[in-house]
């Protein structure tokens, strides 16, 4: 691809995708209702760690992590009134986590399946 | 009437703009910060190079006469170290990527040229390290650093070398850093994504397992640091920890990281296949995508260097399965170059000669990762020398040649200058077949069954090792080569016109060597991607 | 017994009952490549010859690679390799999947690798250092560990390799086919002796293997001595034959699948076993409480092998009767603690059993 | 023509030379915070894949060793790293409004909670010191269930909160620098990029904690009740 260079001064910049809200204002009480709503689950799942549901423990105090983890990334990070671009990166730093675990965990409990040690 | 010979004007560039060693040290500038990797990343090529010398010339003969098996272990575990983390791994993204992408996206820099310097004294920081350990003693773990032997049975200087390469990683991440930003927010108007150079496709995939991949190591090697260190146990088995949980981190993240050696090279070849043939890449978009596909697929077969080391057999046939769909977009790469190739009007300068040899020597190497794929054949062949020629073939008959054919190709372009046609073909041919000589014997030792990292071995061996040590010599002489007639250039050579091959990218449109801004106004876009018509220079015929 | 040193070699000795399909999926992999290798090279080297630059020829015009032949040359050169590798791939996995089910009626021998050396025990008792001494045309099922760290017994000659890992049992099983002697190597990175760390597999005929067994060291087989081991550490104590102790009775469980009190279940293998001698409360059986002591640090992995055959013989009703020892023996429960006898398989105790995890006391 | 805003002698142009405008700058940082922040990601991720390996190979062990931590000490702390991470939201709301001595107060605030909570932590690693629950230094842990096993679960408290605390100090170092310049008069509505990327960094370390805590305190509490 050849290019001509420009004569006028002023450049566009490259263009970005559609939304760029790099600098929305947040209203003080979004902040205040996500951080209550932290402060609220924290405890919750406190106090549900101290009542034995077997196995759906993990879930429940994960679920409750992962959704207040959203909430700070989506208000407190910005990320809701981000570019697309941004949500992207979030996206897949999340998914490639998700990679990691659930690849190497898929080894760690096949590991009986076999029934022959070391297979 | 005798007029004074008009002044030589020596045209300003970056390179002579501002001089004195803190011009260099401190710059911000991506061109110099390139030039400051191209020494660094040498020289360290050089010293990983010789300990490669050091481990043929013992290998000549089946007794270990020239080093004891300690000195031995430590010699490969530094070629291995310094190959991987300190040449591999930066040489065409730090070097190349650097000094290109902004010009291929008509950017006058990098989006933080501060971070990418930082980025340099982070690489040496890593490197004082590993010298420090090469100096004091060695380590002898390998570079795979196996707990629990590295974590509690090496008397090598484990945590220094894991602090070397932990620093080390910090310097690709954040070089993939600021290539993701540069290539999504500073692109020239009229840059489409499918207007971009194959080059700065593939360092987008790259820079993406960079970023993706890296950390898990760090982590990795920081646990391992604890482990020796501070006896906190991770993996010790004494406390129930399981050795083979480090090997799933550590190939998390050594796996995608052969992708992060190869990719550059494939963009490079793209580039030098379509200069020489004057033709638009076929396929352009299977190419792009595919080195985005490999960077993706990349993440979910590291398993299958697992298959023997007591991973369960149904993780170990999802791996296998997953490892032949990641060698598919390779293929669609190979074929794609042959196609364009086809009805071009080809010329065998030297980029193109290594670009040749990489084609050739690549597909190998890609088939006997095939081979070692499968299950049943990996159970014979892992840990021998089959491995070894085969991640040679891809790393050396890949990477390396790929690394050389862009040095060549744009050469004219980072300092001005031509350099002598004559002596870097030899040089080429010489790499070719040295290094054939070298590995090619070392496939049917692996399949004899002798194990890597044997320091001493039996007498039927002896054939094949001595006619990969001969190789060895010739690939060693081939590799001195270019430092000779490349450094000659530099004074001797040539002054290079902007467009000496006929190639088509933005780095071409504006002077060699290039200002500090890279362009006097921000080019604007307007044809599609490698479009030869448009390209009136002289082309050089070597 | 020394074994005269080889000459050259093109190929490997196939001498097991994998060499043969191992080859042959190398033989196809092989042309395979050199197939696609031949031709990529072919047509580079033609197109770069045929399409050399002409002095003075005009730019090639572009080739238009989205028509609908291109297409379907890019789905031809990514189906048909894709279609010839998942070959290899099914090929190989099938291999891999024989390699991973030892025969029930295999010859059972224990390897423990040790930096540098592979120690060998039979089950008559015979125990070999770097040799491993087998019948030919028999299933041989190696149940390895290692005392360190990481090793890899690998004979190329039986194309088949596992690793040896610390703190877990891995398993390897081959037939031999041909009378000879194969090299042993170590195919996992250990150390300074790595390339030391090799030996000698010896194929013999049944009678000759027979006759080397009997002529083999004096001991008593690996189950005598594990029953020994067994009485001295106080195992029978709790675990009771007759299943009515404090602890679940051990005959017949080899092999069966255990619930545990969490709910979850194993299976009484190899790992389990070990596991519950070294970590007791890791995986308690239902209905019983956590006072097993802690034996880590006290039994060498040879002795660990041995209890783990004296257990295994307790549950086969074929297996060595040792009813001697049975219900006549004197009822001993009031005794505390295992006695500590300086048996060879009894390292000294590295880190002292704390009073807190300490025989049946606290409750 | 809109009328030109004449740039105040003493506001600098803190447009780079490489940017075409303030947008696409303040946009790149945004997107290289981020990438960083994934980069973080992962590097926790390896942690984390050693704590679920282990858990599911030891339940016995983590379940007793997680509950000789304490676990109301533990929620307080996540309280206050919440509040801390509310002031920083805050502090960005502030920059971004020009509010400066707003902007230092609620900088000086987050830094104040950051350092209660490293206190607790400090106060929990001594206890942990002194019922020699420190594996590697004649580790005892006391009344736990398969003993033997029980280090992995404290090699995995300290390394992961270790590493958390490690990236709260160096948070902090980098708040004090943004105080002072704050204080300065540095930043205006105009450009306050830095608290903002500072903003994202710390929030992502309240993130980890917000996981850490329920791994790591939480195991089967039901067992030992609320002591």
């Amino acid at each position: 691809m050849s290019a001509h260079s420009t004569q006028h001064g002023t450049h566009q910049g490259a263009e970005f995708d559609s939304d760029h809200g790099s600098n929305h204002i947040v209203p003080v009480r979004v902040y205040v209702a996500v951080f209550l709503t932290l402060i609220v689950m924290t405890w919750v799942t406190a106090f549900v760690s101290t009542v034995d549901l077997g196995r759906l423990n993990v879930f429940v105090a994960l679920s409750i992590a992962i959704f207040k983890a959203s909430l700070v990334i989506l208000f407190f990070m910005h990320v809701k009134y981000g570019t697309r671009l941004t949500k992207m990166i979030v996206l897949a730093g999340l998914y490639w986590l998700i990679l990691l675990l659930f690849i190497a965990m898929a080894d760690l409990w096949t590991r009986t399946w076999m029934g022959v040690p070391g297979r | 009437m005798i007029t004074a010979p008009p002044p030589v004007h020596v045209k300003k560039n970056y390179l002579n703009e501002k001089t004195g060693l803190k011009s260099w040290l401190l710059t911000s500038d991506h061109k110099r910060i390139a030039i400051l990797y191209l020494i660094v990343v040498t020289g360290f090529f050089a010293l990983g190079g010789i300990f490669a010398g050091l481990i043929r010339l013992e290998l000549a003969t089946p007794a270990g006469d020239l080093f004891e098996s300690n000195q031995y272990n430590k010699i490969f575990t530094m070629h291995g170290i310094i190959m991987v983390f300190f040449f591999l791994i930066p040489s065409i993204p730090a070097i190349l990527g650097n000094f290109l992408i902004p010009m291929m996206i008509g950017a006058k820099d990098l989006a933080f040229p501060r971070i990418n310097l930082l980025s340099w004294y982070i690489y040496m920081l890593g490197g004082v390290f590993t010298l420090y350990v090469l100096f004091t003693g060695g380590v002898d773990t390998g570079w795979t650093f196996y707990t629990p032997f590295s974590s509690s049975y090496s008397n090598g200087y484990v945590v220094a070398a894991g602090l070397g390469i932990f620093i080390n990683g910090f310097s690709a991440i954040l070089t993939g850093l600021n290539f993701i930003v540069t290539i999504h927010r500073m692109r020239a108007p009229g840059l489409t994504w499918f207007r971009l150079p194959l080059f700065v496709w593939a360092h987008y995939a790259t820079s993406a397992i960079q970023i993706l991949g890296t950390p898990v190591i760090a982590v990795t090697l920081f646990l391992l640091v604890l482990e020796r260190g501070l006896h906190i146990g991770f993996f010790d088995p004494a406390y129930g920890g399981d050795p083979v949980l480090f090997q799933h981190l550590f190939w998390f993240y050594s796996h995608p990281a052969v992708y992060i050696m190869i990719l550059p090279s494939m963009g490079v070849i793209s580039e030098v296949i379509s200069t020489f043939s004057s033709k638009k890449p076929f396929g352009y978009t299977f190419i792009a995508f595919s080195s985005v596909a490999i960077a993706v697929f990349g993440f979910l077969v590291w398993g299958h260097h697992l298959f023997v080391a007591g991973q369960s057999i149904y993780a170990g046939l999802v791996f296998s399965v997953l490892s032949y769909v990641v060698a598919i977009p390779s293929a669609i790469k190979v074929f794609n170059w042959a196609a364009t190739m086809y009805k071009g009007q080809i010329r065998m300068e030297t980029p193109m000669l290594y670009a040749i040899g990489f084609i050739g020597l690549f597909t190998v190497g890609g088939l006997t990762g095939v081979v070692l794929a499968s299950l049943g054949m990996d159970v014979h062949l892992t840990d021998t020398y089959f491995v070894i020629a085969h991640f040679h073939y891809v790393m050396v008959g890949g990477a390396l040649l790929g690394y050389l054919s862009g040095l060549h190709f744009w050469w004219p372009k980072m300092f001005g200058k031509m350099y002598s046609d004559v002596w870097s073909k030899v040089s080429a041919v010489l790499v070719f077949a040295g290094f054939n000589l070298t590995f090619g014997p070392q496939f049917l030792l692996g399949y004899m069954g002798m194990p890597r990292r044997y320091h001493v071995y039996p007498p039927e061996f002896q054939v094949f090792n001595v006619l990969s040590s001969a190789g060895a010599s010739v690939l060693g002489l081939g590799l001195l080569l270019p430092a000779v007639y490349l450094t000659w250039s530099l004074k001797y050579g040539e002054d290079a016109p902007p467009n000496p091959w006929g190639a088509t990218g933005l780095e071409w449109q504006t002077q060699s060597p290039p200002i500090s801004e890279n362009f006097e106004v921000t080019p604007v876009v307007t044809h599609e991607a490698y479009d030869y018509s448009t390209v009136q220079e002289v082309v050089h015929i070597g | 017994m020394n074994i005269e040193p080889r000459s050259f070699q093109l190929f490997p000795d196939s001498a097991s009952n994998f060499a043969g399909t191992v080859d042959g999926l190398y033989l196809y992999m092989v042309l395979i490549s050199a197939f696609f290798s031949l031709l990529v090279a072919f047509l580079i080297i033609f197109f770069a010859v045929k399409y050399r630059k002409r002095p003075g020829a005009p730019v090639p015009p572009p080739i238009n690679d989205h028509s609908i032949g291109a297409m379907i040359l890019e789905i031809a050169w990514s189906v048909i390799p894709l279609g010839l590798s998942l070959v290899m791939f099914a090929w190989g996995a099938s291999i891999m999947f024989t390699e991973s089910r030892p025969p029930k009626d295999a010859l059972n021998i224990y390897v423990t690798g040790k930096r540098w050396m592979w120690k060998i025990q039979h089950l008559e008792g015979a125990r070999e250092i770097n040799e491993l001494h087998v019948p030919v045309n028999r299933d041989v099922r190696l149940t390895m560990t290692s005392e360190d760290v990481i090793h890899d017994f690998y004979v190329p000659a039986f194309r088949t390799k596992a690793d040896v890992l610390p703190g877990r049992y891995t398993t390897e099983w081959f037939r031999p086919t041909k009378i000879g002697d194969y090299h042993i190597f170590c195919a996992e990175y250990c150390g300074t002796k790595h390339s030391g760390m090799i030996g000698w597999v010896h194929v013999m005929s049944q009678e000759d293997y027979n006759k080397w067994l009997s002529a083999g060291s004096g001991e008593g087989s690996m189950a005598e001595e594990g029953e020994s081991l067994f009485r001295q550490l106080g195992c029978g104590e709790c675990h009771v034959r007759d299943g009515h102790g404090r602890a679940p009775s051990l005959r017949g469980a080899y092999g069966m699948i255990v619930d545990l009190a969490d709910g979850s279940h194993v299976r009484f293998d190899e790992a389990y076993i070990r596991e519950s001698i070294l970590y007791p409360q890791a995986k308690i059986v239902a209905g019983y409480d956590r006072i097993m002591p802690t034996f880590h640090g006290l039994i060498s992995d040879e002795g660990m092998l041995k209890l783990i055959e004296y257990i295994k013989s307790m549950g086969d009703p074929n297996g060595m009767t040792l009813e001697r020892s049975g219900p006549n023996e004197p009822a001993n429960l009031q005794k505390t603690g295992p006695q500590m006898s300086p048996e060879s398989e009894i390292k000294a105790p590295t880190t002292a059993p704390r009073a807190s995890a300490g025989t049946g006391k606290q409750q | 023509m809109a009328s030109q805003v004449v740039p105040h002698e003493h506001e600098v142009t803190t447009l780079k030379h490489h940017f075409a405008n303030d947008e696409q700058q303040k946009d790149a940082s945004t997107i290289g915070m981020w990438v960083f922040l994934v980069t973080e990601i992962m590097f926790f991720g390896g942690l984390f894949l050693a704590y679920f390996a282990y858990r599911q190979a030891y339940p016995a062990a983590f379940a007793s060793a997680s509950n000789k931590t304490n676990l109301w000490l533990g929620a307080a702390n996540t309280t206050v790293l919440i509040c801390s991470s509310l002031t920083m939201a805050m502090a960005v709301h502030s920059a971004s409004v020009g509010k400066r001595k707003l902007l230092v107060a609620f900088l000086v605030l987050t830094l104040m909670l950051g350092g209660i909570f490293l206190g607790v932590k400090a106060y929990e690693y001594h206890d942990k010191w002194v019922h020699h629950e420190v594996p590697g230094y004649h580790f005892d842990c006391e009344g736990c269930d398969d003993a033997g096993h029980a280090p992995l679960f404290f090699s995995l408290y300290f390394g992961m909160t270790g590493l958390h605390a490690t990236h709260m100090l160096v948070g902090f170092v980098i708040l004090v620098i943004l105080i002072f310049q704050s204080a300065k008069g540095k930043y205006t509505a105009k450009w306050y990029t830095p608290i903002e990327m500072f903003g994202l960094y710390w929030h992502f370390v309240d993130i980890v904690w917000i996981f850490l805590f329920p791994l790591l305190y939480l195991i089967d509490r039901s067992k030992t009740g609320l002591k």
